[in-house]
């Protein structure tokens, strides 16, 4: 295994150091990334947080009109309460914070207890669960936090920004998760820096199908085949679960290892499908957004958009990884 | 703590015994540390072990920097260490059962006072209980629980059938590594290897093999407390 | 190999109908990404281009304060002179068009018999060769151009759009070339979907030192070490050659494989390696901005600014890869 | 086209016998393709099959769409179309050498003349400094001229010592082989493979490589439309 790093142990600590030298608008404490300028009197703060390895999730989305504070835990492990609780308390400024969380037992139960410990701090929590791959939830853990995160948090955000109340800010979030779909698909698998090799061994005509963000096997192995075919393949669950139509907002994402130029190729045959079924992809992001280290592979989240999500998806947002309008 | 302690039908556990099992999960956790990844990539995220071993290293860090008066505190201290410091989702469960533990044996006696194998039987199916509360998970699910309950079971047992801590303990261990082996053709239904669906089946849970090794330790911490 | 594609064959086109959907900005035509606003009279056209594999360079830098217009080449192979020659024309808003061309012979040669052929419009060149690991250029075609492009394009570009003359927006591209050093190194090779397997072999324990961007071997293989020796390498060649000294503009590029939070760790040891020279690392980015398809590794550009440079640095652009103050 | 064409010392090359050189060559990089590209993964970046069969593919297509009235504008429709169509550094250079062959071929003789072999050769010579004066590569540089030089060389030798076409063509073939087999120990001085420095030698020159395959198609050609 070669990766660009000093020690599996000082990955995530070196990483934050170079995040907090690039990006000016960021600062870095105690393993929680926040908003330079601190908090704002009045807005209600956005946290979020998972596993590291996922970049640029979480931390390259805050900033303005997207997160006040991300919480980066070990690669692929959930942050642990007391970071939540530090970025819980950093960024409230007296209107309450939402949590914003990825349903992985290990998010949800290190967010819920920071939650109950910052008795101080009214906290709401959002949980995204996206994931059409999961499909018996009955008897699972529920379906997985994946590309719709970015939604939920740049909607969210927005909402925030304008100075809504937490409950308001909360019910949009949940509207922007209630209202997305995503399934992911990959070539390969990626190698974590602790384990020192793939996660799994996935035979060259082969690839994994349903996939989630933490180099984990999908549910089903098929055999490779032409970008056309398996973009079909994740916009078929996709629309089986939640029909598409009308406006979209279409995120293709890379898991990390992708050349942008094949993530384009996706796009192209996801924007087709889209339209064969009559909808139209209204606004769209291609490229990585929610990754999983160096895996080779990519994602596709839907979004139906109505009105109210269309303005705060287009309002200004000034964040290391998303930007316009500012 | 004398032989007896381990040894004989009502001895007490003092805190050099939880100690000392504390330290033996943590070497045994580390020696392990790669297997217990390994498990974890096959039907997870590939970092239970590094998680587990960044906990009880810390874990043990803790009891030297302050050594605890009583089996509660050692026990109550290991688990907010493990919530400060593992994440995950095991973080959190393992946390919470031995801060479960330490409560239940934290009657306000003395520091110092050793308890019972009958309390401590009672601890540790509190702790059980508070894993399954948090992580809604039931036997079978193919979970830590499933090398966990049996323990408890085994130890409350053996306390009801009088016989010896040593072989209290002993049972205990056999009952979490038999949990454990008997995750590998369930199909699971909690945690992360759930989405798996029927791919889970025929991989040994990662979460029940470290709850074997955890509840083993509390053999080989007996014997070194005894011996010692 | 495993890639995202349809076939070979269709790659490029079938990557830039996805580019043309999923940026409204962009118009594609005869294989040339236009802005789809058209050229502004007056104002002078910039054109760019290359082989395709390297994106975003150089379409997604197509937009305001940035290129008018890029002509991508199949993988790894430059344009052709027609493409050139529609761009030239498409952007001429009579005030004259730059052609920004990396150094290399085919690049060259392309864009070179373009200009030629384009005798109805002034055209300016500037040849960017900012790559160190080139050392005896006169047994050479010259340094390779790399990720200093990204620099000339959006300097010249800002200054462009600001109104100035042909001459004065070909200085300043000069001048920003002149400026500016870069070095990369590859972890592993990149597979060409033509050619269906890693261009080179790479042992387990080596990397590959002084890479270009069309996935070629380096200078020379080295044993592989950890990020802070590595980013020592690059440094110690870039220093070598051009002292770092005052503000400096770094960019920590991925070459498409590499996980964005190494690229960060081997940020964090760059701007420690600046100052520890005295230099001030005064803007920066991270990220994947000129890759070699699937290429694992990272290659460091540093320029340094002056009054003039950072303000046109600092100047809005609004592109697919590139974006802020608009 | 006759036998004597090619056989006889003094007869002409027709159209025919141009098209046939390039539909030899075509055919010759298409079987050749994915070891020219794996010459040029060794030094360069793994495209020159590819971009080559891309090129020739597209000669043949233009010289069926259009065919061609000359020898001359066979030569310059083929160079036309290598330059439109190819990219990199093989195609201006190739299409230069094709187009600066057929414009010295280019006399204004009436269409169907045939040419003579010395006009031939000296129209190939004048590719070959085209691409000399394109490329500013000298012999010796590792490139492709190292295999066009010799051809040319050869060519204008067997002209000047009055022997047969087809023997002037199988010299050709020979010395640009042999040209291309020479870079092998060299250092390459220009294109991409000069970024390697040392690194170079050993490898044959993808492009000296693709001359060699290109100038070989001459006597295939020959033999093929003479015995046609
Ligand atoms: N809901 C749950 N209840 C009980 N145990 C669980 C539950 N979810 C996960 N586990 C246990 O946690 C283990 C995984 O721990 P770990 O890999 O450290 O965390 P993560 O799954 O967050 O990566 C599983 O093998 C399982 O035994
Ligand atoms: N300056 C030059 N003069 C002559 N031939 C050259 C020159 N540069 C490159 N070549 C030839 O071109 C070949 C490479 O062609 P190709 O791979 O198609 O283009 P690129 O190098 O742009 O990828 C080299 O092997 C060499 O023979
Ligand atoms: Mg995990
Ligand atoms: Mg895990
Ligand atoms: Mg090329
Ligand atoms: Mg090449």
């Amino acid at each position: 295994m070669k990766k660009l790093i000093n020690a599996a142990e000082s990955l995530v600590d070196d990483a934050l150091t170079g995040m907090a030298a690039a990006h000016p608008g960021l600062r870095v404490r105690d393993r929680v990334v926040l908003r330079a300028e601190g908090p704002r009197p009045g807005k209600v703060g956005l946290v979020s947080g998972g596993g590291s390895g996922h970049e640029p999730l979480h931390a390259g989305f805050v900033g303005y009109g997207m997160l006040d504070a991300a919480c980066p835990g070990e690669v692929f492990t959930s942050p642990v309460p007391d970071q939540v609780m530090e970025a819980t308390r950093a960024v409230d400024g007296g209107a309450g914070v939402l949590h914003v969380v990825k349903n992985y037992t290990g998010d949800v139960l290190n967010f819920e207890m920071a939650a109950e410990l910052c008795d101080d701090v009214t906290v709401a929590s959002v949980l995204v669960e996206d994931d059409v791959a999961v499909q018996d939830s009955l008897y699972t853990a529920g379906r997985r936090g994946t590309g719709a995160t970015v939604f939920v948090e740049k909607i969210a955000g927005a909402l925030a920004e304008e100075g809504a109340p937490l409950a308001e800010v909360a019910r949009v979030a949940e509207e922007t998760g209630r209202r997305s779909r995503s399934f992911g698909i990959a070539l390969t698998s990626c190698t974590t820096p602790a384990a020192g090799r793939p996660t799994f061994d996935l035979p060259a005509g082969e690839v994994e199908l349903g996939i989630g963000i933490h180099g984990e096997p999908g549910r089903t192995r098929a055999p490779f085949a032409p970008a056309r075919e398996l973009a079909a393949v994740a916009m078929d669950a996709i629309h089986g679960d939640l029909p598409l139509e009308g406006d979209l907002l279409v995120m293709v994402n890379g898991m990390g290892g992708t050349p942008l130029l094949e993530l384009y190729v996706v796009f192209a045959e996801v924007e087709a499908y889209a339209r064969g079924k009559g909808a139209r992809v209204a606004r769209s992001l291609v490229g990585n957004y929610v990754t999983s280290l160096d895996m080779q592979g990519f994602s596709v989240t839907v979004c139906r958009l109505d009105d109210e999500l269309t303005r705060l998806w287009d309002a200004p947002v000034e964040t290391p990884a998303l930007r316009w309008g500012r | 703590m004398g032989a007896e302690t381990v040894a004989g039908g009502g001895g007490g556990l003092d805190t050099a015994f939880f100690v000392a099992w504390l330290e033996e999960a943590a070497g045994e956790i580390a020696r392990q540390r790669d297997r217990l990844t390994e498990l974890d990539a096959a039907i997870g995220d590939a970092d239970h072990g590094t998680n587990l071993d960044r906990g009880f290293s810390e874990v043990l860090r803790a009891l030297r920097e302050t050594p605890p008066a009583s089996p509660a505190q050692a026990l109550m201290a290991a688990g907010a260490t493990l919530i400060r410091r593992v994440g995950g989702a095991s973080g959190p469960l393992y946390g919470s059962a031995f801060r479960q533990m330490g409560k239940a044996l934290d009657s306000g006696e003395a520091p110092g006072t050793a308890v019972t194998p009958a309390a401590f039987a009672e601890a540790f199916g509190a702790g059980v209980v508070a894993v399954e509360r948090l992580g809604k998970a039931a036997a079978g699910d193919k979970t830590m629980i499933d090398a966990l309950a049996p323990a408890a079971r085994a130890l409350a047992q053996t306390v009801r059938d009088g016989l010896g801590t040593g072989e209290a303990l002993a049972r205990a261990a056999r009952a979490a590594a038999d949990g454990a082996r008997a995750t590998v053709p369930m199909t699971a239904r909690r945690g992360r290897a759930s989405y798996l669906g029927e791919r889970s089946v025929g991989h040994e849970d990662p979460g029940a093999a470290s709850s074997a090794l955890i509840v083993a330790a509390l053999t080989t911490a007996a014997s070194r407390t005894a011996a010692g």
